[in-house]
């Protein structure tokens, strides 16, 4: 039976990590995102599933023991807000070179440095093309509501476990500390050891007879083997971009021009389409739900159809770049934003509509 | 239907609980809801300030830059938000700790005496929902019974034997309100 | 002895303590009674006695002090989390004749801070550290520190710090005690006026020893978090001299490069 | 020893009310007002003549919003 | 008078940045870069210039002291390669959001995670695009020889200052290890106080009567003054955008096709230049020496030229976004790259230029 | 006594000693003499003697040892510089049936690794730490570590190491042994039998002691790096002896959690 | 005391020269070969029958290479 | 004019200054040169090899799959780089340590005793001079006088008086080096 709760984003995806059967989560305290661990500590999953949930001395180390638990085969998780996950490009680049599954959550904040603790958007290009060293992708979902939270929290984790690959939950300030009602999942147990010598063979459980040692390294110091190694993840991003691309189309049948947001923005944009509607513009919304892989052939067919898109975003336009390419610049694509921690009104999206797009 | 509230006062005046409440209660009731609190460095003594949206359909912002009901439960709060009530919108406000008063004519305002009815009854705890009382008399938006189902799920278990208490002070605060302008 | 009015007493020549110019107008951010305000005070106070205003830097990383620069009125550096120390070391070396301190809380010095910390008292960075201990994460709503006291609540250790799953209270002021090139290590308080006095005290020394190049000093001062311990300010000085003192006893550590504890 | 007196200044918009200032005054010199100030703080005010210019209230007020003076007489 | 050696770029750069009249230098050990701070030491210019040259903790701590001294107003630098690089990243954003100029060099080595010691050019996109959290961009140089290691010594501390921005060299470990010929800059003196004072009026060098305290954060709580900030950031990097692209063109007068690659794929690539010409095919390259702003303008004016373009890159492909942004995905644009810590050869670019361009 | 022919003497039943099958085939990377190999040989007959290979994690971070992986025939993580104690705490804490230990060298665990190495012990993860000192940055070429001995000679300090400016060494060993929930901590070497068989002893008693839940376990191994330090193996080993042991002396420095020195 | 004859085995070619198990041999048993295997190092060999089998240079040889026999007469 | 050079063999043979000689009495005779070597973690005892080109154009770059001439001192680097030699290229090594010799048939081998009559004249430390010497009589890419200029930038002030032996064990290289192969 589901169950329906008034919850904050930032709770929500805690409690749906215990639902999802999560081992282990590790962080470290940062505005907007404390109630994650506050909410774990508080429910003591120790006692009932067997989670551990431990605060790290800093955000290096928390990811850094995500590498570790994720190691060992077990669903475990972090959090935090854009300066901390910062902090942890380095572990998150390891990780998705050893091919580690995890899940991050960014509930994000207005920067740079340490910029404002309202909600931005401006850590899209840090998430979708790697904020870390080297040619690597994290599998990112946007979500666009508490109970995206809650649900972002088990999809992250299968899919993390599919792929052998982090995934990253890209939420903002105002999904982490608004609360909405969720319908939560039932519970699902931990994996058991025999699940996890099951699905992953190359966890570091102890080396057993009936296998060879498990390595998890992401090094490789021939540089041939490096570039097998490399040719190996851009297959598994290409498979991504083939499988996971998520996205959701609000009133595109008709539309004449096109907005695209994610998360915060996308709801903004939703009421944005209601108004613009009302005045007479046929305009539709994308919402990616997945940045990476970016819903580009979706796009790419609306371009056929729309004269124009503007894309919404709390930055100075990030994501933008991705549409354009997306619709190989065929037709016009302007970005919109707010940032450093202000929040656009639809209003203000809609007059950026008639000015950017359809005036301009 | 859709009705955006924001409720202001000082940190331990029950503003948010008194949003959660609300915000429980339309869930109860099968409604889409909203609870958004601002939220910052925990320098306490500052103002508390929350917006709850009750609707019918999907709520597209959680975060409103003008409101259909302010509940301002100090001067502070009243500096920052009397501007925000949308025109002929709803402006409560507790008139305990008020020195500059409302002086808008296009909105509907009225005063609850909430603190001092807490005060005489010693029932400091339940000023909010004397508070909520007040604003549930002008805008029944929830039905009493989900108001109680709504206390159930957002008060802890050891806490329902308040829910009475906290009953009568929706119904004190339905006594209490009083218009200062009406348009 | 005749009757004087208020107004008589009132007069500069009459004047015994007024807040130092080095602390500007605005009101201090913090809570009520929370001793960040006269932690600030009495630095500022320090520095003015030097004279030393403009050959003064101060850096203050996140936590609640973080708005440090809006009430000291010197040159100031806002750090990253934890790493003050980082920054104090270079500003010392490329500015030896200056005056450098950090103004650092639990959580930023004793967690994310630790490497920093430790390696710039080791590598005995010719600064003075001061250090805010109120066993808490005050800034980001009462965390649990690695200087919280066992069994004590926090938003992170809601049932009490355990210390067999959280690991004890960290003294990181002993531990850099142990660093050669630290020079002088004292632990303080803030709240009452005796505690005042002798925490200026140990602040001008602090300075002192820096300016004859004498090598590190740290000055910790054992501090309340009302908000975040959740108690009035009266109740949180009684609750540290009874709780936070006894695992965090004040005095010297070490005075010249000698432990004396 | 020569006798003395004393007076305090409150600077009663900054004043937070957090009463370490009562606690340290020697004299009882300081109680909180009934009234609260323009941020809604029971501030801090001197009732009596017993000050004695110590400072010792000026100098625990975390927020420094007391100035101290005083006289010999 | 100019002096002639042969040097290591690693080494160039460091004697460069004495010669550039560098207060600082802190830096972590890192393959393949270590020789930057080796070489540092070994000159002790504190007995000459007066420069610090300090070994820090980590690359954390290194990052944060270059924030502190350029908070004076002193040129300050560190170096490190990849994995370092990405530990940085919280720390250059804050250097970033407190507009300090500062000089990093990135000699980039394979990815991701501890991957291989071999050079690459996989941190393209944490680079350019921001690898930290928050709206922000570093001002990005490519060196393709010795020489220029040492001569974007001087031109980053320039331009950083010009800016207030970090400067990034991206450099890799074929640019770092290699010896060639370099003609080194004369001394120039470190900033004098007063020159501090007059050029950086903002720097933490002490409050003085005349003026009032000088600052260094990157903190607004206040959102609408952050929306301000991150806006006058935007229009620095307009600015930038206006009038810093530095690019060199081979043989495009009369090219059909053009090849993009910068910093040691340039070198390759020039030679695969001649080596298509003399099979008659004729194409030119195009090297962006800065990264950011990229040479979007040169590259939209080639493209009515030419018929297609092979972004060339020891990654998975990076840079080609940008270059695809750049023509408007007007023509063909292609990716081609060895990564891992391979180097592609000349006669690869070729063949690939002819399979995925010409033929393709 | 008749003449006993070698043949006679190679047989199976006469075998006193011979490379333990926990220790894979592949020839060490190591340079000539190095005593990493030496050490990760006895972490291995210890584990060979518990019969716990199939229950222990091994972790090494980057550092000369980066391929012990290689070369132990257990399941092993690879970490990024300084960070295999947060590893290990993950590790252990989710599969607290295992035996968890870190393999770490000295710039590793007492530069970057600080904060790390600090709050693993302070948290008394149930792990244990094997701590390689050999005073040096082997693997990228012979830099400075924190633990690089007063005018000692290395890339990073070619005119020797300036405590002024570059700080005295740090003896991270010591300062782990601080901590409360640190159980054992001693001081090893493996450059003649008898410390070979000293040091394995310390690290059966660290492991066995890590299957009794007693906290965090911590054996210093002073090894050599001849590459680093340019000399021969025999010329190092005796270097090690006259210079690094009189700084960093061998023998148990915590005991059942009982300082002894 | 029961007389004891030892034997040892050299893996050559892992051998690395390093000369730290003849240092650590009571009875001078092993020296350095005047060839080199395959990677170039003079190796370690037993050049007598002084071997007593106390395993000395195996316990500490860094490479693992010997092998140790022993019985007793 | 433009070669391309790689030289290999263990790491304290001299192999890295031998090219750095040579590199740098190329920038005195006015050419492009560019000196490259692997570069790895330090586990020693492996080889050591360096790449030089010696040009009169810009090297588009310094890492090459094939060389104009190959010199090898040693069997592992001998097994590694037989094979990236040229057609009609040129491989020098020293026989000593050599176990398995090269069979190709397309190149130009000479072999240089240097080891032997260096350790002959007790001067181990000119070995890699006189392998250069063989290789200079047979490519005389530099002129004497800018080999001296190259000995004297690259080594350090307090070393120049071993010019002299150096430049005599260039000569002494010269004379040692004979041809096993000629195509
Ligand atoms: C990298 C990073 N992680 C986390 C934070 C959030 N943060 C800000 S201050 C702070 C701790 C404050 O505690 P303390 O240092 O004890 O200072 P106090 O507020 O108690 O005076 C934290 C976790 C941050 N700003 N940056
Ligand atoms: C983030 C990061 N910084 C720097 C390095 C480069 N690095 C690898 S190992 C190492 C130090 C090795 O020294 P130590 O830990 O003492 O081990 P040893 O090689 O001496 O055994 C360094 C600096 C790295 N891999 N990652
Ligand atoms: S939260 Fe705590 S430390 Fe911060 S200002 Fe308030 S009382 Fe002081
Ligand atoms: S100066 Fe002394 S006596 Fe006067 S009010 Fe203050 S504390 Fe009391
Ligand atoms: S100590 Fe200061 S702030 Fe507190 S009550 Fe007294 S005067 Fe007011
Ligand atoms: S460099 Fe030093 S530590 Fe590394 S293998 Fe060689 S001798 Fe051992
Ligand atoms: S076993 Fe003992 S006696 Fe025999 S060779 Fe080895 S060390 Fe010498
Ligand atoms: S100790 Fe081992 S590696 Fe070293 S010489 Fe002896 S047998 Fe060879
Ligand atoms: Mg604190
Ligand atoms: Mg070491």
């Amino acid at each position: 039976m589901k169950e329906l709760r008034l919850m904050k984003g930032n709770e929500a995806v805690a409690e749906a990590a215990i639902r999802a059967g999560c081992d282990g989560y590790f962080g470290y305290p940062i505005t907007p995102q404390s109630e994650v661990m506050e909410y774990l500590m508080y429910q003591e999953p120790h006692k009932t599933t067997g989670m551990v949930v431990l605060q790290a001395e800093s955000e290096v180390a928390a990811i850094n023991m995500v590498y570790g638990g994720a190691s060992c085969g077990k669903r475990v998780m972090t959090s935090s807000s854009s300066p901390g996950i910062s902090l942890k490009q380095e572990g998150i680049s390891y990780i998705a070179g050893a091919e580690l599954p995890c899940l991050i959550v960014n509930v994000v904040r207005g920067g740079p440095g340490l910029g404002t603790i309202q909600p931005a958007q401006s850590d899209y290009f840090q998430s979708t093309k790697g904020g870390g060293h080297g040619d690597y992708r994290l599998l990112v979902l946007a979500p666009a509501s508490v109970q995206e939270m809650a649900d972002f929290a088990g999809l992250g984790f299968e899919l993390a476990f599919k792929y052998r690959n982090p995934v990253l939950i890209l939420s903002d300030g105002v999904i982490g500390q608004m609360m909405e009602k969720v319908e939560l999942q039932p519970h699902q147990p931990r994996f058991t050891k025999e699940e996890i010598k099951a699905n992953t063979p190359w966890a570091t459980y102890g080396k057993t007879d009936d296998r060879g040692r498990n390595i998890i390294t992401s090094l490789d110091l021939d540089s041939h083997k490096q570039e097998k190694h490399v040719t190996h993840l851009a297959e598994k991003y290409q498979a991504m971009e083939e499988n996971e691309v998520r996205y959701e189309e609000f009133q595109t049948e008709d539309a004449e021009y096109l907005i695209v947001a994610y998360g915060s923005s996308a709801r903004i944009s939703q009421k944005a389409v209601d108004i613009a509607r009302a005045k007479g513009i046929k305009v539709g919304l994308l919402r990616p739900i997945t940045l990476f892989p970016f819903p580009k052939k979706p796009l790419a067919k609306l371009a056929t159809q729309v004269k124009g898109i503007l894309s919404v975003e709390m930055s100075l336009g990030q994501m933008v770049e991705d549409v354009k390419l997306a619709v190989e610049c065929k037709i016009k694509v302007e970005h919109f934003g707010r940032y450093g921690g202000i929040i656009p009104t639809p209003d203000e999206v809609v007059a950026a509509l008639e000015q950017k797009i359809i005036g301009g | 239907m859709t009705e955006e509230i924001i409720i202001a006062g000082f940190g331990g005046q029950g503003v948010l609980s008194m949003g959660k409440i609300l915000a429980y209660s339309g869930i109860m009731q099968n409604q889409e809801v909203s609870w958004m609190p601002s939220y910052g460095p925990e320098m306490r003594g500052g103002t508390a300030n929350v917006t709850v949206v009750l609707s019918d359909e999907r709520i597209s912002s959680p975060v409103i830059n003008s409101y259909d009901t302010a509940i301002i439960l100090n001067q502070q709060s009243m500096d920052k938000f009397v501007d925000t009530v949308k025109p002929g919108g709803l402006l409560i406000y507790d008139p305990n700790g008020i020195t500059h008063h409302p002086e808008r004519k296009d909105i509907n305002i009225y005063t609850i005496e909430a603190s001092e009815e807490a005060g005489k009854q010693g029932l400091m705890k339940t000023f909010n929902m004397i508070v909520l009382g007040g604003f549930l008399k002008l805008k029944p938006l929830i039905q009493p019974e989900f108001i109680h189902k709504g206390l159930e799920k957002s008060l802890p278990a050891r806490h329902h034997k308040l829910i009475p208490e906290n009953e009568k002070a929706i119904e004190v605060g339905k006594e209490l309100i009083k218009a200062v302008q009406l348009v | 002895m005749s009757e004087i009015t208020k107004e008589q007493i009132r007069q500069p020549e009459n004047l015994v303590y007024t807040k130092t110019k080095l602390l500007t107008d605005k009101a201090l951010s913090y809570c009520p009674g929370c001793g960040h305000g006269t932690a600030h005070r009495i630095v500022m106070e320090v520095i003015e006695e030097l004279n030393a205003q403009s050959e003064t830097i101060g850096i203050a990383p996140v936590g609640c002090s973080v708005l440090a620069y809006e009430f000291m009125n010197i040159d100031m550096q806002q750090a990253a989390h934890g790493r003050a120390p980082a920054l104090a070391t270079a500003v010392k070396r490329l500015m030896p004749e200056k005056l450098v301190f950090t103004y650092q809380g639990d959580g930023d010095l004793a967690a994310i801070g630790t490497a920093e910390t430790i390696h710039a008292c080791n590598r005995g960075e010719n600064i003075t550290i001061i250090f805010i201990n109120n066993g808490i994460y005050g800034m980001t709503g009462g965390q649990m520190a690695p200087t919280t006291l066992p069994n004590m609540k926090a938003s992170t250790c809601p049932y009490g710090r355990d210390v067999v799953t959280m690991g004890n209270p960290l003294k990181m002021t002993e531990l850099v005690a142990q660093l050669p090139g630290v020079r002088y290590v004292t632990r303080q308080s803030v709240h009452t006026p005796g505690n005042v006095r002798k925490t200026k005290k140990a602040i001008r020394k602090a300075f002192d020893m820096q300016k004859e190049n004498k090598g590190l000093t740290f000055v910790e001062i054992v501090s309340n978090c009302n908000s975040g311990w959740k108690m009035t300010p009266i109740q949180s000085n009684k609750w540290m001299e009874e709780n936070m003192f006894p695992f965090y006893p004040l005095g010297d550590i070490k005075v010249d490069g000698q432990l004396v504890k | 020893m020569a006798k003395v007196k004393g007076d305090i200044v409150i600077d009663i918009e900054k004043c937070k009310g957090c009463e370490v200032c009562i606690t340290a005054c020697p004299n009882d010199v300081i109680a909180m007002a009934k009234n609260v100030n323009g941020k809604g703080y029971h501030y801090a005010e001197s009732i009596n003549e017993e000050c004695i210019g110590c400072a010792n209230c000026a100098i625990v007020c975390p927020d420094g919003v007391i100035t101290v003076y005083k006289i010999k007489l």
